[in-house]
């Protein structure tokens, strides 16, 4: 029965993804999208992988959605110059080539399985239980250091380029019983995967994907208005992650001698730390890619 | 004792299957938007509601009735809010009959 | 049929400082209202917190900020007027939604299965109870119960789409009304002024 | 293995309404869709939860719920903003 | 092992659609659509070929995770240079 589950997972992804794809349609071709994070989101967690599969719901399902929607309308649909037929059929051959090749390459790959008895061997070590969250916090901190970073680049790009910013429509008197259970329901349910990433899946980066949804909703009920002054907040806390980061590498490189290797017996403190700023950070940083940071009128500077 | 509870919890989340079986089927069925909406708004919380429950029972603990309550309490405001904003986008376009 | 270019149907009803003498007191009051719902959300939360992390006093270095955080998300929302809900109400009213909803999604359910015998349609619906919280809670309600749903909310006058236009869903209404009437411990004199 | 063949049949129902979102006609068919079947997933979790006597999985259907509110919050606060 | 496989061809699966949209279709907001859908085939499939005796290698989902909120950050950094490219192409 679980196989047929499987089965039938899988097809609606391909499904979906290609209803996706396939439409001129806009907000079918996102709502498309979005349906198929979370059923992307579903088939990860039959594959064992939770932390994954909250992060793919939350982003790939939730904010990708929004930010896909509010440019929908704005680009244009391209001029409809369809590719002749023998193009297409050239292309498709090769697609199917390339999806056969990869299926065959990744199921024929040795399954020289060489990390997890490493990790599991120094878990003990890293502070905290769940393995996803050592990997991450501990064992390749430095790649989520630079990782952040990327984040803060891609914001500064934005930043630059300046898209006007959404603009929701009047949403009426029962948007406010919804923001304020769902608002807090954000800020909660952060805090519980930020608390519990170090033992069961969660962490960082999905508690503060969320927290960009709690935002979001606020923006989208018309509730909150991004202010110069607010933006300005925001790009501070949205700082504030790499910086604190960034000085924790420095200060275990003065301790230890060695960059992010947390000292002794402390490594739970550091690690929940950082998290803690990671997600309020991400949190801004996401909403902020979201709203796009207008220039400010001439007049204003 | 506990046979008891599995067989409720798995009579209720038949039923809560069943609903939302019926609520995907009225989407298909039903003649236009606003009569869709209702199979959104009813039927599929009512049958996440009675899964839940079903669930609870099966589970048997009181720290999941906590989160499976807030499931169904977050997925009966989301179909109550977006049901009301799109009957209400619906309605201002001036098609009242 | 769209839904794009929706005309803005609800004004914001902000009091204007020209006309409103004491527009420092009411400013006052209604930041204050918001911090009393603040602070109601906070201890919500504290609550769900210990809800979900009582065998873990150490969670609480997390739990404590995340509430901070929620209460002041929620200072951004309007400030409604106080509760005072009658718990004996409160009892009642989760009894009628319950078989309610159960209800609904049976005759939902049943539509879905016939859909020929729909006769679907509006209902104009001029409420009495008082604007904020109550008139809200009436308006989710209808949406729950079997048969109609909330299209439109103008002051107090409702737009309810309805899947059967008899008597009964107006006398469904009526009880409906009636009961969050009780919740809110509103007599009917109250209700009409 | 009755658990397992509910959780069949609920993704069944989550996969069942999505047609609408490919055929439409309006909008507000899809986002309905698309809604339908946020929901299928909160369920489809709740039901694989139990019978893989995991509660993890029902954290993952609560992030799951919140997440669902606010895309379809967001498919139709964005509608307008075609102009 | 069979369900492993059946996740493996969904995942190439998607990526070979992404890769036939990306070259067959002009529109640009298509177009960041099929490279989120490649990245998301990429992710399954890096996550079925992790996956050993029912347990899952903890540092692909290390990587797929950071990939997954790096994703996010450059869609919308392409969304601002499209939607900036189409309001030039106007003027």
């Amino acid at each position: 029965m679980s196989l047929a589950f499987d089965i039938l997972l899988a097809f609606g992804v391909v499904f979906t993804a290609a209803a996706a794809l396939g439409t001129h349609d806009r907000v079918a071709s996102i709502a498309g999208f979005v349906v198929t994070g979370l059923l992307v989101a579903l088939s990860l967690v039959r594959l064992g992988a939770p932390d994954v599969a909250l992060a793919e719901a939350a982003i790939g399902a939730g904010l990708t959605g929004a930010l896909l929607l509010r440019s929908a309308w704005r680009l244009k649909p391209a001029e409809s110059r369809v590719s002749p037929a023998i193009d297409r059929i050239i292309v498709a051959l090769i697609a199917v080539c390339l999806s056969g090749a990869l299926a065959w390459a990744v199921y024929t790959a040795p399954g020289a399985a060489l990390y997890p008895a490493l990790v599991s061997e120094r878990l003990a070590e890293s502070g905290v239980t769940n393995p996803v969250t050592a990997v991450l916090l501990n064992f390749r901190a430095w790649d989520t250091l630079l990782e952040i970073a990327v984040l803060f680049v891609a914001l500064i790009l934005v930043r630059i380029v300046a898209p006007a910013h959404p603009q929701p429509v009047v949403l009426g008197e029962l948007m406010l019983p919804f923001a304020r259970i769902v608002v807090p329901m954000c800020a909660f349910l952060a805090g519980h995967l930020l608390w519990q990433g170090a033992s069961v899946p969660g962490g960082a980066f999905q508690a503060g994907a969320i927290l960009a949804g709690g935002l979001l909703v606020l923006m989208l009920g018309g509730f909150a208005v991004l202010t110069p002054r607010l933006l300005s907040w925001g790009m501070m806390v949205a700082l504030l992650g790499l910086a604190v980061f960034a000085v924790a590498a420095l200060s275990t490189e003065a301790l230890t001698g060695t960059l992010l290797l947390y000292p002794d017996g402390a490594a739970k403190i550091w690690i929940l730390m950082i998290e803690a700023v990671l997600t309020l950070s991400i949190a801004a940083m996401l909403c902020l890619l979201f709203c796009g940071m207008p220039r400010r009128p001439l007049n204003d500077v | 004792m506990t046979t008891v509870l599995q067989v409720v919890g798995l009579t209720l989340t038949t039923f809560g299957v069943s609903f939302l079986l019926i609520a995907a089927l009225g989407v298909w069925r039903l003649p236009d938007v606003l009569s869709r909406l209702h199979a959104l708004t009813k039927a599929d919380s009512a049958g996440l509601a009675l899964i839940a429950l079903g669930a609870a029972c099966l589970k048997g603990r009181p720290d999941s009735l906590l989160v499976l309550g807030l499931c169904v309490v977050l997925v009966a405001l989301s179909g109550v809010t977006i049901g009301h904003l799109i009957a209400r986008a619906h309605l201002s376009e001036g098609d009242l009959e | 049929m769209t839904i794009h270019d929706v005309p803005p149907i609800d004004r914001q009803q902000t009091p204007s400082a020209t006309t409103e003498p004491h527009q420092e007191v009411l400013a006052v009051a209604r930041s204050s209202g918001r911090l009393r719902g603040a602070i109601t959300t906070g201890t919500v939360l504290v609550v769900l917190w210990a809800g979900f992390h009582w065998n873990d006093p150490t969670s609480w270095t997390v739990g404590v900020p995340m509430a901070l955080i929620g209460g002041a998300l929620v200072l951004f929302l309007p400030a409604s007027a106080p509760l005072q809900l009658s718990p004996l109400g409160m009892l009642r009213f989760a009894k009628f939604a319950i078989i309610g909803i159960l209800r609904g999604a049976v005759d939902v359910s049943w539509h879905s299965l016939s859909p020929r015998t729909l006769q679907p349609g509006f209902i104009p619906w001029r409420t009495h109870l008082p604007k904020g919280g109550p008139r809200r809670l009436f308006a989710v309600a209808i949406t729950l119960l079997p048969g109609t749903l909330t299209a439109r909310i103008e002051d107090d006058m409702l737009t309810i789409h309805a899947l059967d236009l008899s008597d009964a869903t107006r006398d469904a209404l009526a009880a409906l009304e009636a009961h969050i009437a009780k919740l809110y411990r509103l007599d009917h004199k109250e209700m009409v002024l | 293995m009755i658990l397992n063949f509910l959780a069949f049949c609920t993704l069944v129902a989550t996969l069942a309404a999505l047609p609408r979102l490919i055929i439409g006609p309006t909008a507000a068919d899809r986002i309905i869709a698309a809604q339908l079947a946020g929901t299928g997933t909160v369920a489809t979790l709740i039901v694989l939860g139990t019978a893989d006597k995991t509660p993890a999985l029902f954290d993952a259907a609560l992030v799951f719920a919140t997440l669902a509110a606010v895309s379809g919050l967001a498919f139709v606060a964005l509608q307008r903003t075609r102009l | 092992m069979t369900s492993e496989l059946i996740y493996i061809c969904a995942g190439s699966g998607l990526v070979g659609l992404a890769f036939y949209r990306l070259a067959t279709c002009r529109d640009m907001l298509l177009r960041v659509l099929s490279l989120n859908v490649l990245a998301v085939g990429i992710a399954i499939l890096f996550l079925a070929s992790a996956r050993n005796a029912g347990m899952t290698d903890a540092v692909p989902q290390a990587f797929i995770l950071t990939g997954i909120v790096v994703l996010v950050a450059v869609t919308a950094a392409l969304l601002a240079l499209a939607e900036q490219i189409d309001s030039q192409r106007d003027e």
